[in-house]
C-alpha cells in the first residue's frame, strides 16, 4: 500500500501524469472510484479485497480525458479491457500509465501494451465456476422456460442505462438505443424495448466482452445481464478462436472470418 | 377453424438468392404465398436488429438466405454473415427466442427448385410450429397471465 | 527421469536384444525406463483387420494404463507397436463418442494426452543433446540407415521425418560417428508380417534392400523396428539363395550403433543374439572415393 | 407529405392470369402518399414508358413504384425513363408481382393481396430513398503494368497503343520473363525468342512506356483513378545514358562462376552482367552480393576497363513515384522449388532437372547450344524420362491443382528430345493428358505417334541412382498396375507451377485478394476474369493462376481494355449505391466513435481513417470514412457498426426498417 502512495505520489510530482484513477473508501463500507490529481489527495487512495471494480472504463469519459495525462490502477480485468480498447483504437500505447494491481496486493508497472499482453497469457481469463453454473442452468432449461425465465428479469429492466455507463466497451457517444430515424428500440421500458435493449446490447459485445461483470455489478434491479455476454464467451473461443482483449492489435473476431467457419444450421 | 397461415418474410442478397428466387418465377415452380421478400445487396448487409424487428411485429418465420460460401458477389460478405449467424443464433436461443423460426440458407441464383423448396418447407415448418404468440405478446405488454413461474 | 516403456511381444521374444540395447543406452544417460505395469498387445498387424473396436481398444488400454501411472512420455521401440500406438490416439482424439466407447470398453480412464515416441525420437528427446560428448569408440563404418513402412508413414498422422527419404537415423549415425550412405531403399517394404507365412516374398523384398546395401558398400544396415529386423537378420539364407549371393552384412539396431559408440560391450547390446553375425570390418576397408558421398546441400537453381 | 405514382404491369397476361392488376392498382392508390396509381398492358413498353413520364410531370410526382417483373429484369429501364421525365432515377423502384409472385402463386385473393402488399413494401421504401447522383471520379490515365514478362509486354503495348501512357516495372534486369527462357512453343514449335523479342524491343522503344527494371513496387496508396505508387529502382552500380551496352566490362570481369539464373543454374555468369543476349535494355547490372568490389573492397576492374566511364559504384536505391489510374499484375509464376522432392533426387542427382531447365538446354542459346547434354557428364542422354505432374494435382505436396502446363510442354519436351536425339527414347509418366486448346491435342498425338515417345500412365513413386543410371521406378496403371523401373540417362520433372515468390507480400501491398496458393484472386471466376476485387487494379497473366502463353497474352489483351475503357472518360461515373459515414456539426462530427471494427470487413479496402483537427491542427477525432471510388456498395460495415453510423444510399436503415413495418403490418 506504501508503495502505491509513494508510486503515485511521485507520478504525480513529476508530472508524468495528471490524474491517476485508484480506488477510494466511499460511504457505508463501499469502495468507490477516487480521480487522485494532486499528492495531497495521494491517502485517500485504498486497495482491500473489496477493489475488485474494472477502472479501465474511465478512461474514456470525457470529463476524465480533459484533466490530462491519465494513470491507472488496473486489475486483471482492466487490463483486458485496455487490449480490447487498444485494439478498437481507442487508447494508445504509452498514453496510459498503467499500474497492475494483483490479485496478491502486489502492484507491478506496466510499461507498454506489449509487456500486458505477455501478462495476459499467463493469467485464467474464463468465468467464474458460479457463473458457469448458471449458465449452464439457464441451458439446460428448454426456450420457452428460458424465454419467461428472461422476460421476468427484463421487465425489471427500468432502461436506467447503467449497465452501459459501467461497461468499459460501451464507450459510443450515441448508442442505437439514442437513434431515432428509425427508432430501433424504443425508449419506453416495457418488455419489447428492454428486449430489444438487452439483446442489442449482448450483441455488440459478442467477442469484445471481457467478462469483468460491472454491468451486473451496475444494475440496480439486480439482473444478470452478464450472463448473456458471458454464454457467448465460449462459442466465440472454441469456433473463432477468439478471446477479447488479450492483444492490442487483436482483429475483432465478427470483423474477420475464415471460409471454413463450422456451422450446422445453413442449408 | 381457419388454417394458420404464418406470416414469413425473407430477407435475401441481391446477387444470389433474389436472383434464385426469379428462376423459381421464371421456372414457374409454385410455392406458398406466405413467403415475402425483401432485398439486399448483400447477407453482409443484413443486420441483426432487422431479424427482430420482423419478430416484433408479427412474423412467425424469418429465412435469411444469400451466396454459397465463395460465391459471394462482393466474395466475403456472406462468410461475415455466417460468422455473426453463428453468435446471433446463439444468443437468441439463451434469451429464449425460438431459433427454429429462423431458417439460414444459400440459394444460389442457378437454384430455382432449392428456393422453392426452402420456402415450403420453412412454411410447413412453421405451420407446425405455430404462431409466435410469446413474441407478439411483449409487443403489448401481456405477459405471464398464465404461464406461471419460471424455473430459476 | 522417468519415461514409460511399452516392449510389445518382440522385444520378449525374438527381440531381446533391442529391449537390451534400449536399456542400456537408456542406462548410459541416467534415464528410467518404467515398463507399463499389466500391458497388452497392442494389436499390431493383425487387430485391425479383424475387429475394429478391439484393435482400437488394445493400444488404448495401454495409453490408459500408461496415464494412470502417471506417465507423460511411453517410448515404443518396436515400429509396429509405435504406428499403432499413435494412431489409434489420433483417431480417438478427432472422435469423442468413439473415445468414450472405446473407453467403456476398457473400463478405464483415457485421455489421450501421453506423449507416444518411437526410439528416435526418444533419443532425439533425451539423448541427442548429450550424445556426442559421450561418444568414446566412432562408430566408423559405412552404414545404410533402413527406415522402413511403419516408422514415417502415414505422414498425416504420424508427422515424424521426411515421409519419402528420411533422415533422422542418418543424423544420429553421424552423431556417433559413422558414414550414413546414400542408398535408395530406406523405405521400402521388407515383407514385414509375411516373415513366418511368405518366407519367398520376405527374401525377394528384403532381398533387394540387401542387395543395393550391399552395392553401396555399407559395413551395416541400421534399422529401427523389430520386424526389419528379424527379417534381413534371420531370413538371409533365404535371401542369400534368392540373390545367389553370400551377403554377411549385419544388421543393428540404431540403439545398438550408439550403444557401441558410447563404450558399451557386444554381450550388452546383444549383438550374440543375432542369427547374422555381427562382424567388425577392418578400417579402411575401402576408399574414400568408393563411397557414394551424401550430397547434404541441395542444388542451387536459382539466386 | 409525398407525391409517389405507382403503376402496376400486366406483363400481358404474364401477371394478370394470377394478380387482379387493377384492383392492386387501386388499392395502391388509397395508400397514404400515393398521388397517382394506374395498370397498364405492358409497362416496358414505349407506350407504357410515355405513360410513366407523363405521370410523372403531370401529377408532379416525387417518387414511383413499378409492379412488374424482377428490377434484375428492368430497373435500369425505368430509373432511366423517369430520369427523362426530371425525376431523379433512385426514387424509383420496383416491386416484383411476376417472378416473386404471379408466376409462383395460382390465381386467388392471396396471391392479389400479396402483389398489394409488395407494392405497399416499396411505397414505404421509396418514401425514403434520397435522390442521388452517379458518383464522378477524375481518372489519371497512366498505367502501371507490374511484370514484364509476356502478359505484361502485351498488356503494356496494348494500352500505349490506345494512346494511354504505361509504366512498367520489372524485378528483374531485364524483361522478357519466363518466356524468354523457352527454347520452343507449343503447339507450333515456333522460337519462343524469335517471336518475343521483337515485342520486348516495342516496350522499350515506345513513347508512351516508361520502363523501370531492376525495380519493385514499394507501396500503394490511392484507388480507382487516382493511385499513388511509389516504385525502388534497383541500384545498378551504372549511369545508364552514359553505358552504351559495348558489354566489355561483363568480359573482364574476374568473378565468373555465379549460377546464372537465366540458365538455371546450368551455366554461369559474372558479377556484372547482363542476364542474356537478348535482354532488354541490353545494359548490365552489378550483382553487389557477388562482386569482388563490394565484398573485399577492392577489384573495379569494370569501371577501370569502361570505355564511357559510365560503372557508379556509390549509386544509391532511387524511389519513383508513379501517379496512375489503373494498375495492371503480370508478375506471372514460378515453379516449386527442388526440396519438394526429395523421393526424386531433385537436388541430389545433378541428372534430375526441372522442365525450365530442360528449356534451356533445348535453347539454341542455351548453355549446350542447344544440344541436349545431361549436366553431370556432358553426355547425351539415350534414355529420358519426363514426370509429368510433378507436385501438382498433389494433396499431399499441399498443390491440389492442376498446373495446366505441363502436359503440353512435356510433349513438347518429348518431341523436341527426339528432334535432337534421333537414336533416344523418351518416355513420359503422366496421370491424365489434359491437351485442351487449339491443335494442343493434336500435337500430343505427334509426340505419340510420330516421335514415338512413350506415355506410360502411372506416378513415379522414387529416382534412384545406381551404377551411373537413374533408376525410375513407377507403376504402369494400363498394365494392370505393373510396377515399372526405367534405366534412365535423365530425368526431366514438370514440377507444379505456383505463385512467384513475394506474391503474398504483393498482394498486400497493392490490395488485392489472393488464394489459398498465393496467386491474386479475380474478381469473378467467370464474369470478371480479369478483374480483382480492388476496382482499378487488373490481373494478366500466370499471376491469377497457371496459364500458357496464349491465355497469358489473351488475359492481358482483356485487361488492356479494361484500363482503355476506365482511360476513355476524363470522371469515372460509378452507380452511388455505396456506404456512408454521416457527419455532423462540430462538436459531434459524427456519429462514429471510430473503433474501425468496419476496416477489416471491407472487402474493397474502401474504409479510409479521418483525422478531423482543431484550429490548433491537432487532432481531436479519427473517423471512419468511406471512399467513394472503391466502396461497391455491399453494406457489411453497416451491419457490423454499433452506432449505426455507417448507412447505405439504397439499403438504408430508413428503407429497410419501413420495408419490413410495411410488409408486416398490413
Amino acid at each position: 500500500m506504501n508503495d502505491l502512495i509513494k508510486k503515485v505520489t511521485q507520478l504525480l510530482d513529476d508530472k508524468t501524469i495528471n490524474v491517476f484513477i485508484g480506488y477510494g473508501q466511499g460511504t457505508a463500507s463501499r469502495i468507490r472510484t477516487i480521480f487522485v490529481k494532486n499528492s495531497s489527495q495521494v491517502e485517500n487512495l485504498v486497495y482491500t479485497s473489496d477493489c475488485t471494480a474494472n477502472l479501465a472504463g474511465y478512461l474514456l469519459k470525457h470529463e476524465v480525458k480533459k484533466i490530462g495525462k491519465l494513470g491507472i490502477l488496473a486489475n486483471d480485468s482492466a487490463l483486458r479491457s485496455m487490449m480490447q480498447l487498444a485494439s478498437e483504437f481507442q487508447i494508445k500505447d504509452g498514453e496510459v500509465y498503467v499500474l497492475h494491481a494483483a490479485k496478491d496486493g502486489s502492484f507491478t508497472e506496466f510499461a507498454d501494451f506489449q509487456s500486458i499482453e505477455a501478462y495476459l497469457v499467463t493469467i485464467d481469463t474464463g468465468i467464474t465456476s458460479d457463473e458457469q453454473e448458471r449458465i449452464a442452468k439457464l441451458e439446460a432449461m428448454t426456450v420457452k422456460e428460458r424465454w419467461i425465465f428472461w422476460n421476468k428479469e427484463f421487465e425489471k429492466c427500468i432502461k436506467c442505462y447503467a449497465c452501459r455507463a459501467a461497461c468499459p466497451m460501451c464507450y459510443c457517444h450515441r448508442c442505437t438505443t439514442d437513434v431515432n430515424q428509425p427508432q430501433w428500440i424504443p425508449v419506453a421500458s416495457h418488455e419489447q424495448g428492454n428486449l430489444d435493449y438487452h439483446l442489442m446490447r449482448a450483441m455488440h459485445l459478442a467477442g469484445r466482452c471481457v467478462n469483468c461483470g460491472e454491468c451486473a455489478n451496475a444494475c440496480p434491479m439486480d439482473i444478470p445481464l452478464n450472463l448473456l455476454t458471458y454464454q457467448l464467451i465460449a462459442p466465440i473461443r472454441t469456433t473463432f478462436d477468439a478471446t477479447a482483449g488479450m492483444k492490442a492489435d487483436a482483429v475483432y473476431a465478427l470483423s474477420t472470418f475464415k471460409p471454413d467457419d463450422k456451422e450446422n444450421f445453413i442449408i | 377453424m381457419q388454417e394458420f397461415e404464418p406470416k414469413i418474410v425473407a430477407f435475401v442478397c441481391n446477387w444470389c438468392t433474389y436472383a434464385g428466387a426469379d428462376l423459381t418465377g421464371t421456372s414457374r415452380i409454385k410455392y406458398s404465398a406466405n413467403v415475402k421478400i425483401i432485398r439486399f445487396p448483400c447477407t453482409g448487409r443484413i443486420d441483426f436488429m432487422i431479424l427482430m424487428k420482423a419478430f416484433e411485429n408479427g412474423a412467425d418465420g424469418i429465412i435469411v438466405s444469400g451466396c454459397h460460401p465463395n460465391d459471394c458477389h462482393y466474395s466475403t460478405g456472406n462468410f461475415h454473415a455466417r460468422r455473426r449467424w453463428i453468435v446471433l443464433r446463439n444468443l437468441l436461443n439463451f434469451a429464449g427466442i425460438e431459433t427454429d423460426r429462423i431458417q439460414f440458407s444459400w440459394v444460389s441464383a442457378a437454384e430455382g427448385f432449392k428456393w422453392a423448396d426452402v420456402v415450403n418447407n420453412t412454411v410447413a415448418a412453421i405451420k407446425e410450429i405455430g404462431p409466435y404468440e410469446n413474441y407478439r405478446k411483449i409487443a403489448v405488454s401481456t405477459l405471464f397471465n398464465e404461464e406461471g413461474a419460471s424455473n430459476e | 527421469m522417468k519415461i514409460g516403456f511399452y516392449p510389445g511381444c518382440s522385444m520378449k521374444g525374438g527381440a531381446r536384444e533391442y529391449q537390451e540395447s534400449v536399456s542400456a543406452l537408456a542406462r548410459v544417460f541416467d534415464i528410467e525406463l518404467v515398463e507399463i505395469p499389466d500391458w497388452n498387445c497392442c494389436g499390431a498387424t493383425a487387430a485391425h483387420n479383424l475387429n475394429k473396436e478391439l484393435s482400437l481398444s488394445l493400444p488404448a488400454r495401454i495409453m490408459a494404463l500408461a496415464e494412470r501411472e502417471g506417465l507423460t512420455d511411453i517410448v515404443v521401440p518396436c515400429a509396429a507397436c509405435y504406428n499403432r500406438l499413435s494412431l489409434v490416439q489420433h483417431e480417438l482424439g478427432a472422435d469423442a463418442t468413439l473415445k468414450s466407447k472405446v473407453c467403456s470398453i476398457i473400463d478405464l480412464k483415457y485421455e489421450g494426452t501421453t506423449q507416444i515416441l518411437n526410439i528416435i525420437q526418444f533419443i532425439d528427446k533425451y539423448i541427442t543433446d548429450k550424445l556426442e560428448e559421450k561418444v568414446v569408440k566412432p562408430f566408423n563404418y559405412n552404414a545404410a540407415c533402413y527406415y522402413g513402412c511403419l516408422l514415417v508413414r502415414p505422414h498425416a498422422i504420424l508427422n515424424f521425418d521426411r515421409v519419402e527419404d528420411p533422415q533422422s537415423m542418418d543424423v544420429l549415425v553421424t552423431k556417433a560417428g559413422g558414414n550414413a550412405i546414400d542408398w535408395a531403399f530406406k523405405t521400402e517394404c521388407c515383407g514385414a508380417g509375411m516373415s513366418v507365412s511368405r518366407t519367398d516374398t520376405v527374401a525377394r523384398l528384403s532381398g533387394e534392400i540387401m542387395k543395393d546395401a550391399n552395392d553401396r558398400k555399407a559395413d551395416f544396415i541400421i534399422v529401427a523396428c523389430p520386424m526389419c529386423h528379424s527379417n534381413l537378420d534371420m531370413r538371409r539364407p533365404e535371401i542369400n539363395k534368392y540373390l545367389g549371393e553370400n551377403i554377411t552384412m549385419p544388421v543393428l539396431y540404431i540403439s545398438q550403433v550408439l550403444g557401441l559408440a558410447v563404450g558399451l560391450d557386444a554381450k550388452t547390446l546383444g549383438l550374440n543374439r543375432h542369427m547374422t553375425e555381427v562382424i567388425f570390418p577392418e578400417k579402411p576397408v575401402k576408399a574414400a572415393a568408393d563411397i557414394p558421398q551424401k550430397v547434404v546441400t541441395t542444388q542451387k537453381m536459382e539466386a | 407529405m409525398s407525391r409517389i405514382g405507382v403503376f402496376v404491369c400486366h406483363c400481358g397476361e404474364n401477371i394478370s392470369a394470377t394478380v387482379d392488376c387493377e384492383k392492386v392498382a387501386r388499392i395502391s392508390g388509397e395508400l397514404k402518399g400515393v398521388e397517382f396509381s394506374a395498370d397498364y398492358k405492358y409497362m416496358c413498353s414505349d407506350p407504357g414508358q410515355t405513360m410513366l413520364k407523363d405521370a410523372i410531370r403531370e401529377h408532379k410526382l416525387d417518387g414511383v413504384v413499378v409492379a412488374a417483373c424482377s428490377p434484375r429484369m428492368h430497373e435500369p429501364t425505368f430509373r432511366n425513363a423517369c430520369a427523362e421525365a426530371g425525376l431523379n432515377p433512385y426514387l424509383c423502384e420496383m416491386s416484383n408481382i411476376r417472378e416473386h409472385c404471379s408466376w409462383v402463386h395460382p390465381k386467388s385473393d392471396l396471391t392479389t393481396d400479396k402483389a398489394e402488399s409488395l407494392v405497399r413494401v416499396m411505397v414505404e421504401k421509396v418514401k425514403k430513398n434520397k435522390a442521388l447522383n452517379s458518383i464522378k471520379v477524375p481518372v489519371t490515365r497512366t498505367a502501371l503494368v507490374i511484370g514484364g514478362g509476356v502478359a505484361g509486354i502485351q498488356a503494356a503495348l496494348d494500352i500505349a497503343n490506345c494512346g494511354h501512357k504505361v509504366v512498367m516495372v520489372e524485378k528483374l534486369p531485364s524483361i522478357g520473363g519466363h518466356m524468354s527462357q523457352l527454347s520452343e512453343t507449343f503447339p507450333t514449335l515456333d522460337c519462343s525468342q524469335c517471336i518475343l523479342t521483337p515485342r520486348m524491343v516495342e516496350v522499350a522503344q515506345h513513347p508512351n512506356i516508361t520502363l523501370y527494371t531492376y525495380a519493385e513496387v514499394e507501396s500503394v496508396d490511392g484507388f480507382i483513378g487516382n493511385f499513388k505508387v511509389k516504385v525502388r529502382k534497383k541500384s545498378k552500380s551504372l549511369d545508364e545514358h552514359l553505358c552504351t551496352g559495348c558489354g566489355l566490362c561483363t568480359t573482364k570481369c574476374p568473378q565468373k562462376k555465379i549460377p546464372n539464373e537465366f540458365e538455371r543454374g546450368l551455366g554461369f555468369r559474372p558479377a556484372i552482367y547482363v542476364p542474356f543476349p537478348q535482354a532488354v535494355p541490353n545494359k548490365p547490372v552489378i550483382d553487389r552480393e557477388n562482386c569482388t568490389y563490394y565484398i573485399k573492397g577492392k577489384c573495379k576492374v569494370c569501371e577501370i576497363v569502361c570505355p564511357t566511364k559510365a560503372i557508379r559504384f556509390d549509386q544509391e536505391d532511387e524511389i519513383v513515384e508513379v501517379d496512375c489510374g489503373a494498375i495492371v499484375l503480370a508478375t506471372g509464376f514460378d515453379v516449386l522449388k527442388p526440396d519438394f522432392f526429395p523421393e526424386y533426387g531433385y537436388g541430389k542427382y545433378k541428372d534430375v532437372i526441372d522442365g525450365l531447365q530442360f528449356e534451356r538446354l533445348a535453347s539454341a542459346s542455351g548453355p549446350t547450344q542447344g544440344m541436349i547434354r545431361r549436366p553431370s557428364d556432358g553426355e547425351i542422354p539415350k534414355k529420358i524420362v519426363f514426370v509429368a505432374c510433378a507436385g501438382s494435382r498433389d494433396p499431399a505436396k499441399g498443390i491440389e491443382y492442376c498446373s495446366k502446363i505441363c502436359c503440353m510442354y512435356t510433349a513438347k519436351h518429348a518431341m523436341l528430345y527426339k528432334h535432337k536425339v534421333h537414336d533416344g527414347t523418351p518416355y513420359v509418366f503422366y496421370m491424365d493428358i489434359r491437351a485442351g486448346g487449339k491443335n494442343y491435342e493434336e500435337f500430343v498425338r505427334r509426340a505419340i505417334v510420330e516421335d514415338e515417345t512413350h506415355y506410360v500412365r502411372g506416378r513415379v513413386s522414387t529416382i534412384y541412382e545406381k551404377n551411373g543410371k537413374l533408376i525410375v521406378k513407377g507403376v504402369d496403371t494400363l498394365m494392370g498396375a505393373q510396377p515399372v523401373e526405367i534405366e534412365a540417362d535423365m530425368v526431366v520433372l514438370a514440377t507444379a507451377g505456383v505463385a512467384n515468390k513475394g506474391s503474398e507480400e504483393l498482394a498486400q501491398t497493392v490490395h488485392v485478394s489472393y488464394d489459398a496458393h498465393k496467386f491474386f484472386a479475380e474478381a469473378h471466376p467467370k464474369l470478371k476474369p480479369v478483374e480483382t476485387n480492388t476496382a482499378g487494379i487488373f490481373l494478366a497473366g500466370a499471376c491469377q493462376a497457371p496459364k500458357d502463353i496464349p491465355e497469358s497474352v489473351a488475359a492481358a489483351s482483356g485487361a488492356a481494355v479494361k484500363v482503355a475503357a476506365l482511360f476513355s472518360n476524363d470522371l469515372l461515373t460509378r452507380e452511388p449505391l455505396i456506404a456512408v459515414v454521416n457527419r455532423q456539426a462540430p462538436p459531434v462530427y459524427s456519429s462514429c466513435v471510430g473503433c474501425f471494427l468496419c476496416q477489416s470487413v471491407c472487402p474493397y479496402q474502401a474504409i479510409e481513417r479521418e483525422e478531423i483537427k482543431n484550429r490548433n491542427g491537432e487532432v481531436i477525432r479519427t473517423l471512419a470514412k468511406v471512399n467513394e471510388g472503391l466502396c461497391q456498395g455491399c453494406g457489411t460495415c453497416v451491419a457490423l457498426c454499433r452506432t449505426k453510423a455507417i448507412d447505405i444510399y439504397g439499403y438504408s436503415n430508413q428503407q429497410v426498417y419501413s420495408e419490413i413495418m410495411a410488409l408486416l403490418n398490413d
